[in-house]
């Protein structure tokens, strides 16, 4: 073990946090689901270090689903937005507020 | 492995993909698919009944089928076919796109029956995220892309962060537990509940089921939701996924949740704060799923006070109220959605004259709004009974009687509707409405049910008790 | 002789009951007979009181039936009969009364539109009363003294198109009913302490077991309902407004049979009265104030029926002296003479009203009332007794009630007493002289033959009757005497002092005489010495204030103050809080629903936010 | 306690006729009103003759509960279907046939979709009847409700007088005491640790102190607070005027005839039968709110134009009596309150539906703007008289023998309530003459001259209802001889 697990985790929140500033503060749709992303992968990396804590694999095991599911994300995400830019011509989430 | 332990599952995957090769293979035809598809849907009730005594475990146990899955099988294959029943007439859905729509009703509904047998981490995970990802198309599917898609980008990004939210929960979960399995969880949480970064994992966790079932803080989406989304979908969201979202949150926190203080105090928080948060907004509402919406979020306010008991009056009250909830909130959707023929949106002051137009809807709507209120001998309240009776049980008489003024405030927005419909006469003169023989059937069955199950109830509790005997772990 | 007595009891009491049931439910729309019915049922009443007066003139202690009532409330209250001879007496006394107001009726309401009502009415009355004066406990008494009340504020309101009528009606079951709060109170004082509310047990020695300040308490609060009744001091306003009704019901209830219910209430309880010297003082004082006071304001009325309501004020208020002097039988004396005499005053001034249209003497006079030979007879012949001119039978009661007022110590009593003889003497003679000796008359000849029709013969058939009994019933003093002194072991023997006889003689002509100086001789200008000043005439003639009092008293104290305070505090305070919370839910609601359209990041960073707090919570909740 | 079981179910048979009228109403198309009308007053008949039979058949001598039905209903919980009716809900049974009945004939000449109306007043008293009759706390609470959700739109609909504020006040008000009562409900089911929600184990655990008295006051001032709401507490009244001037006739005396009832009755049953620990703890609260109820009534009425609004504040008062009776803590305070809520019931469902007929008639129930209505409609008055010189505590009414009763009681306990109580008899009286001078009295007003008196049919219900008046005001034993049978055992089994 050279890098003990609290690191590791220290890591993922302060990951995990820009993740959540990013979605938060750029106003921008494209960038908010990136910030999103970056949220998963902070998941991503408390789970391998986990992983390695507990000596199983089922952490590994999550990395890859997360990896497909935020593929999926991305790709329902994005095409949502880009149709929804197509329509509007704006990225900026608050342009989007018919509903109320 | 007995794979006859997952027929349902089978069978909605079949189904789907049945849809998924139509819409490869075939012309759309809505009036044949809409007939499929409610064959399918309700063959995929019996077959649900049908393997009602399933027991055992598929995937390494990620799979689990017990009665508890299976009643929640029941009610989300009911569910199901109830709201398919209502999509006769799909405005919104474009004609083109009417396969996709079923393709992803039968979808986010496998997900869901995966989601109440899931008995691991990771698969609660994914099939949480395949009911969701359906769900975001469904509603930016409506024809009204303005608000389909404006509502679909606010349902999508609450989603994936609540979803990024819950998978920091769950690495959290598990680097400190080491648990995946949630029979783990029960064996092993309850000696390290009370180290900061399981609980708090923990509550984590729970965050992505709460943005299932819309509890505070994570039900912002709701309401542009239902507003956005078509009105079948919203119904489809209002029924259907919040019966799955209970299924899993009791289930979670009966095996992780249970000797943690901590735990209930974050459930009574967010139950306050969703009832009274969710009763307030709906006051003001003038768009009726917009209001159904806010009433949604107090429900699920309501629900927590069951699970927050952690008791088998808890449990039993709980899946209750599910099914309590899955009656009125379909009985009051299929009014709106049967006075929007259009497929728009519907106004509270677009109910006047209701009681004229069709006496039998008034009927229903008026009936449902009660129950929702709870108001006996209606299903809304028994439900309220049970889980207040557990609540009580474990002391928290505060708690009830908070839960009891929302009631009266939700009152206020209930009567208004209900005021609309029996007492505002349309400014211009509407002609009346004459809903099909089936519609007309089902309204009355329904309003029949929420009366009839308030007043007789214990059947039906007899089959949440059974039910929630599987959630009696570590006791 | 048991069950023939209760049977007549029942009779007597009973019967005008189911007339008024009969009447009220089947013949409104039949007059003559609702007329007939009523006076079938009174005439038999009449007739079973007599014939239990008599079968009970000798008899030597009360009768009692009673039957337990209302046991399964909790309370123990018996109900029945007390036949002693002061019941039997004002039984007597009433039914004649009832019988005779009834017949005269007859022709006094013929072709009013509400005939059959009045007779309910009277029915009603006459049954209230009449049980009033044979109930054996003070609970019963109270129920027929509301009943009474009742009966009185319908038939005050008779003609209730007329505001004034209505207002008067109001008036006077409101005032009666501010003493009646009092007498109940004193009913539940009674009862907790003695617990038992039977007449004869209170009169006997249930009362002596009482505390002494409780005693006097209750029979203050007791006296409270008599005051109301009664019409004394200080709730003597309402029995003038009355007048507005009928006039065989001003005859009927108040002068002769209902006002006096408040006297017949104190003999009732005498002997329970008198064990408290202190009350008795008050009695005595409210007895003199009220006469004293009524007689003043019957100076200067110009109102026939008016001054016949100050005077019954002022003779109520005189029996109330006698009998607080402990002059028993002077009181109940005086109470049978003014029962005949004040009822044949009102019947005759009936007349003459019925005649002529109008209530003002003056008027009358000049209408040349004095062509109605048996009703002018019959007036000044009343007016006498009640004047106490002798022989008639005013005079040998006034007489006993002085010499009971003798009796007293200090003598400011009988002093006041004599004025009250002399005042008493020269507001009814004025009124005699300027109706029959008018300075001008302007219609010699139109009116004055008596008409003769069966209405006028019913009427003048009561008056002679009364008259004659007027006339004769002051010679049976001593009879009455002993019958009285049956039931009572109290001395009723007052010490005689002819002095005061004497005196009340002379001061009495002394009164007729000024008034034949002012009103009766030959040139008079008929203008009374009181008139003369005007600060004293309108002092009187405003009744001492007493009414402004009254009227400033509900006006600004209950109308626009407690009752506009409590409006105000539930429309603005309670409601207001009410309404207020409701619009601040609904308020809270719109920031509520505003904050959940707000941009979508916002939202974001709002779970974010409350996930960090309950993430810190879980580090507080500890502490 | 003793519990006699039924040989027939009549209690059953009195719910069973409402709502079969319910559904067979519901059945009628919408346009043959005079069927509707008929087949209402005929259900409603047979309820009032079942009730009356009830009322005959009950067994004074052995008291208790009497034909008791009882069937399992939710047994994980501990909930039966458990009827029963004893000497405090006898009279309380009866008082609903009537109203119940007289209300059906008071509305006969109503036109406005008059199958909607008759269909929510039977649900209404179904309701009432159910709440009487129940001895299990989750049937009392779901009978409660009932009865009380269909007045939003029987006032909302069918109301006059600012008809949709006074109908949303009155449901939110109203349940908003209901929702004091559940937890309290469910709080007592578990401190007795009986596992049940019949009334009588739970009273007997009362009684024996199973439930410790802390437990006992904290349920008794939130049951009392949430029943108290419904029976016009002082100061949580303000509901009532306005509430009873908003609904149609009917349902206003339906409303103040038995639904205040419900709230007195519910007091009495669940809260005080249940804690009598915490009564005699909150008993001068009770008390006290009663008097200031009572004498602020009579004085706000004092000031009111609308003739419901009088009526309003008017019963505000009576219940205040009620309510002294019942904080007395004596056998006849229990009895003259139970009196009470029968007498106040009769008369003013007498009242209001005498004002019904007056507006109905002059199409106003503004005090300055009638008047001289005497000459017109001379029984249409009477009956209104009646009730008045009723509601003034006459005696010969019966009003007067409940008022004395717990005037005497709580003469008794609190003797400077009792006073303050029994003065404002003065302000009662005042206010009623005032009211019945300026309706009835006077000069005809030229545009009420022409219109017509109170035909025999439809002075039929006011003719019974009178007729209840005084017959029970003359023979009052007939209604304290059945109460008596509940109220003594109860006093006497009181812990001490």
């Amino acid at each position: 073990m050279i890098v003990p697990l609290s690191h590791a985790l220290i890591l993922s929140a302060i990951l995990f946090g820009l993740g959540v500033f990013c979605a938060v503060s750029r106003r921008n749709l494209i960038m908010m689901v990136l910030g999103i992303e970056i949220m998963l992968n902070s998941a991503s990396i408390a789970f391998v270090a986990a992983a390695l804590r507990w000596q199983n694999l089922e952490g590994q095991t999550f990395v890859l689903f997360i990896l497909a599911v935020a593929a999926t994300e991305v790709s329902v995400g994005l095409a949502i937005i880009v149709y929804a830019f197509r329509r509007t011509g704006s990225f900026d989430p608050g342009n989007y507020n018919l509903l109320k | 492995m007995n794979w006859m332990i997952a027929a349902p599952e089978i069978f909605y995957f079949a189904a789907a993909m049945w849809f998924l090769m139509l819409s490869f293979f075939s012309k759309p035809d809505p009036r044949r698919e809409h007939l499929s598809s409610l064959l399918l849907a309700s063959l995929g009730v019996l077959v649900c009944l049908a393997s009602v005594g399933a027991q055992g475990y598929l995937f390494i146990q990620a799979f689990t089928a017990d009665i508890y899955s299976q009643v929640f099988k029941i009610l989300l294959s009911l569910g199901l076919f109830l709201i398919i029943a209502l999509c006769g007439n799909l405005p919104d859905i474009g004609e083109r796109r009417i396969q996709d729509f079923y393709f992803l009703l039968f979808t986010c509904t496998l997900a869901m029956m995966l989601l109440v047998s899931a008995g691991h981490l990771l698969s609660i995970f994914v099939s949480l995220e395949v009911s969701s990802y359906s769900l975001y198309i469904l509603v930016a599917l409506r024809r009204n892309q303005d608000f389909g898609l404006e509502a679909g980008i606010k349902y999508f990004l609450v989603g994936t962060f609540a979803s990024g939210v819950m998978l920091f929960g769950m690495a959290l979960l598990y680097s400190s537990s080491g648990a995946t399995y949630l029979s783990d969880m029960a064996r092993l949480l309850p000696e390290m509940i009370g180290q900061p970064a399981v609980v708090i994992g923990l509550v984590l966790t729970l965050g992505g089921f709460f943005f299932k079932l819309a509890v505070f803080p994570f039900h912002f989406w709701a309401p542009d939701a239902y507003q956005g989304a078509s009105n079948q979908v919203a119904a489809y969201i209002a029924t259907v996924s919040k019966v799955a979202a209970v299924a899993v949150i009791a289930r979670v926190v009966a095996h992780a949740g249970q000797e943690s203080t901590y735990l209930v105090h974050v459930l009574v928080i967010l139950s306050v704060a969703s009832m009274t948060v969710g009763n307030l907004a709906a006051i003001a509402q003038k768009d009726l799923k917009r209001l159904l919406a806010f009433s949604t979020i107090a429900h699920s306010g309501y629900i927590l006070i069951g699970i927050l008991a952690m008791n088998p009056a808890g449990w039993t009250g709980t899946i209750f109220y599910a099914l309590a909830l899955l009656a009125m909130k379909f009985t009051a959707f299929l009014v709106v959605i049967e006075l929007a023929p259009e497929g728009q949106n519907l106004q509270i002051d677009d109910l006047a004259g209701l009681h004229r137009r069709s006496p039998l809807l008034a009927l229903a709507l008026m009936v449902s709004l009660f129950s929702l209120a709870g108001i006996p001998p209606t299903i809304g309240f028994t439900g309220k009974f049970l889980v207040f009776v557990a609540a009580i049980e474990r002391g928290y008489i505060a708690l009830v009687i908070i839960a009891m003024i929302n009631v009266v405030i939700s009152l206020y927005y209930y009567l208004l509707a209900i005021r609309a419909a029996y007492l505002l006469e349309p400014a211009v003169e509407l002609p009346a409405l004459t809903p099909s023989m089936p519609i007309k059937l089902l309204a009355g069955i329904s309003t029949g049910l929420i009366v009839a199950a308030g007043f007789f109830p214990y059947p039906f509790i007899r089959i949440a008790q059974a039910a929630a005997q599987v959630l009696l772990v570590g006791r | 002789m048991a069950y023939p007595t209760l049977a007549a009891l029942i009779m007597a009491t009973f019967l005008p009951f189911a007339a008024f049931l009969l009447i009220m439910i089947f013949t409104r729309m039949k007059p003559g007979l609702s007329a007939r019915l009523s006076i079938g049922s009174v005439a038999v009443s009449f007739v079973c009181s007599v014939v239990l007066l008599a079968q009970n003139w000798a008899a030597p202690g009360p009768v009692e039936y009673s039957t337990q009532f209302l046991a399964s409330s909790g309370l123990n209250v018996q109900v029945g009969f007390l036949a002693d001879q002061l019941g039997l007496l004002m039984l007597t006394i009433v039914a004649a009364i009832c019988l005779l107001v009834q017949i005269y009726s007859l022709g006094y309401m013929a072709g009013d539109p509400g005939f059959s009502r009045y007779y309910a009415f009277m029915s009603l009355f006459a049954w209230a009363m009449l049980s009033l004066s044979v109930s054996r406990s003070l609970l019963q008494i109270y129920v027929f003294w509301e009943l009474v009340g009742l009966s009185s504020y319908l038939l005050i309101g008779f003609w209730y198109e007329k505001f004034s009528a209505s207002q008067a009606g109001k008036k006077a079951f409101v005032m009666t009913r501010a003493g009646d709060v009092a007498f109940f109170l004193g009913i539940f004082v009674v009862l907790l302490n003695a617990g038992n509310l039977g007449v004869l047990e209170l009169n006997g020695p249930t009362a002596t077991r009482m505390p002494h300040e409780v005693l006097t308490l209750s029979a203050l609060l007791i006296f409270g309902g008599i005051v109301g009744k009664s019409a004394q001091f200080p709730l003597m306003t309402w029995l003038p407004d009355a007048m507005e009704g009928p006039t065989p019901v001003s005859a009927l209830l108040h002068s002769a049979t209902m006002v006096a219910a408040g006297v017949f209430l104190f003999a009732r309880l005498f002997p329970f009265f008198s064990l408290s010297p202190e009350a008795m003082g008050v009695f005595l004082a409210i007895g003199t104030i009220s006469m004293l006071l009524a007689s003043t304001m019957a100076m200067v009325s110009r109102d026939i029926k008016r001054v016949w309501a100050y005077s019954t004020i002022s003779q109520l208020g005189l029996m109330i002296m006698g009998l607080a002097a402990g002059g028993y039988f002077a009181g109940v004396f005086h109470l049978t003479t003014h029962a005949g005499f004040k009822a044949l005053l009102f019947l005759c001034s009936g007349v003459f009203i019925h005649h002529f249209g109008t209530n003002d003497f003056y008027e009358l006079g000049r209408s040349g009332s004095r062509g109605l030979k048996i009703p002018t007879i019959s007036i000044v012949i009343a007016a006498a007794a009640l004047s106490g001119v002798p022989p008639l039978s005013g005079y040998f009661s006034k007489e006993s009630i002085m010499s009971a007022l003798a009796g007293l110590s200090n003598p400011m009593w009988l002093l006041a007493g004599l004025l009250g003889v002399f005042l008493t003497a020269y507001y009814s003679f004025r009124v005699m002289f300027v109706m029959f000796f008018p300075k001008s008359v302007e219609q010699e000849s139109g009116h004055a033959h008596a008409p003769d029709h069966a209405g006028y013969r019913a009427m003048t058939g009561p008056l002679v009757f009364l008259a004659t009994v007027t006339v004769l019933l002051g010679f049976f003093e001593a009879p009455i005497k002993n019958f009285l002194a049956g039931m009572l072991v109290i001395d009723l023997h007052a010490p005689e002092t002819n002095w005061s006889h004497i005196a009340a003689l002379v001061l009495s002509i002394a009164g007729l005489a000024l008034a034949w100086f002012e009103f009766g001789r030959r040139g008079a200008e008929q203008v009374g010495f009181v008139e003369k000043i005007p600060p004293l005439y309108r002092l009187f003639a405003e009744r001492w204030y007493l009414d402004h009092i009254y009227g400033l008293f509900v006006d600004r104290v209950i109308d626009r103050g407690i009752s506009w305070l409590c409006w105000q505090n539930d429309n603005k305070v309670i409601d207001g809080a009410i309404d207020e919370l409701a619009g601040g839910t609904v308020e809270g609601g719109r920031i509520s629903a505003f904050l959940q359209t707000v941009m979508i990041q916002y939202r974001l960073l709002a779970i974010f936010a409350v996930l960090v707090f309950l993430a810190f919570y879980f580090f507080f909740e500890k502490i | 306690m003793h519990m006699e079981p039924a040989n027939f179910p009549y209690l059953s048979a009195i719910l069973g006729t409402t709502v079969a009228g319910l559904i067979a109403i519901m059945l009628i198309p919408a346009e043959k009103k005079e069927l509707i009308r008929r087949v209402s007053a005929t259900f409603s008949g047979i309820t009032l003759v079942i009730s009356l039979l009830l009322f005959f058949a009950y067994d004074r001598s052995m008291g208790g509960f009497q034909f008791v039905e009882d069937y399992s209903w939710i047994p994980s919980l501990g909930i039966r279907y458990i009827n029963g009716v004893d000497g405090f809900s006898l009279p309380n049974l009866l008082l609903t046939g009537i109203v119940f009945f007289t209300g059906v004939l008071t509305m006969w000449e109503m036109e406005t979709r008059v199958k909607e109306f008759y269909a929510l007043y039977f649900l209404l008293v179904t309701g009432v009847f159910g709440l009487f009759m129940s001895l299990d706390l989750f049937f009392i609470f779901v009978w409660y409700d009932v009865s009380l959700f269909p007045m939003y739109l029987l006032i909302a609909v069918w109301g006059t007088t600012r008809k949709e504020y006074g109908a949303m006040k009155l449901t939110l008000y109203l349940l908003a005491g209901s929702a004091l009562i559940l937890p309290a409900v469910i709080f007592l089911y578990f401190k007795s640790g009986l596992g049940t929600f019949g009334f009588v184990p739970l009273m007997q655990s009362g009684m024996s102190g199973t439930i410790a008295p802390w437990e006992q006051k904290f349920a008794f001032i939130l049951l009392f607070l949430g029943f108290g709401i419904l029976a016009g507490v002082w100061p949580f009244h303000t509901w009532s005027p306005v509430g009873h001037a908003a609904a149609p006739h009917a349902v206003s005396m339906v409303h103040a005839g038995v639904l205040m009832k419900i709230g007195s009755f519910g007091v009495l049953r669940v809260a005080i039968m249940l804690c009598p620990v915490g009564w005699s703890y909150w008993a001068p609260l009770m008390a006290v709110l009663a008097a200031i109820g009572i004498i602020y009534g009579a004085f706000a009425g004092l000031r009111q134009t609308d003739l419901k609004y009088v009526i309003g504040y008017s019963s505000v008062s009576h219940m205040g009596v009620v309510g002294l009776g019942l904080s007395t803590m004596t056998v006849e305070g229990l009895n003259g309150a139970v009196f009470q809520m029968f007498a106040h019931g009769i008369m003013t469902a007498l009242l209001f539906s005498s004002i019904g007929y007056i507006y109905d008639r002059t199409h106003t129930k503004m005090v300055p703007e009638l008047g001289g209505l005497s000459r017109v409609m001379p029984v249409a008055s009477t009956f209104f008289i009646v009730a008045a010189l009723a509601s003034m505590g006459l005696p010969g009414l019966a009003n007067f023998w409940g008022e004395l009763v717990v005037f005497i009681a709580a003469f008794r306990t609190y003797p400077p309530l009792g006073v303050i109580a029994v003065l404002a008899l003065v302000v009662t009286a005042l206010f009623m003459l005032r009211v019945v001078q300026r309706t009835f009295y006077g000069p005809v007003d030229e545009k009420f001259s022409k219109l017509q008196d109170v035909s025999f049919f439809l002075g039929v219900p006011r003719m019974i209802l009178a007729a209840v008046l005084v017959i029970v005001g003359l023979y009052p034993s007939i209604l304290f001889d059945v109460i008596h049978t509940a109220s003594a055992p109860f006093i006497n089994g009181l812990p001490k």
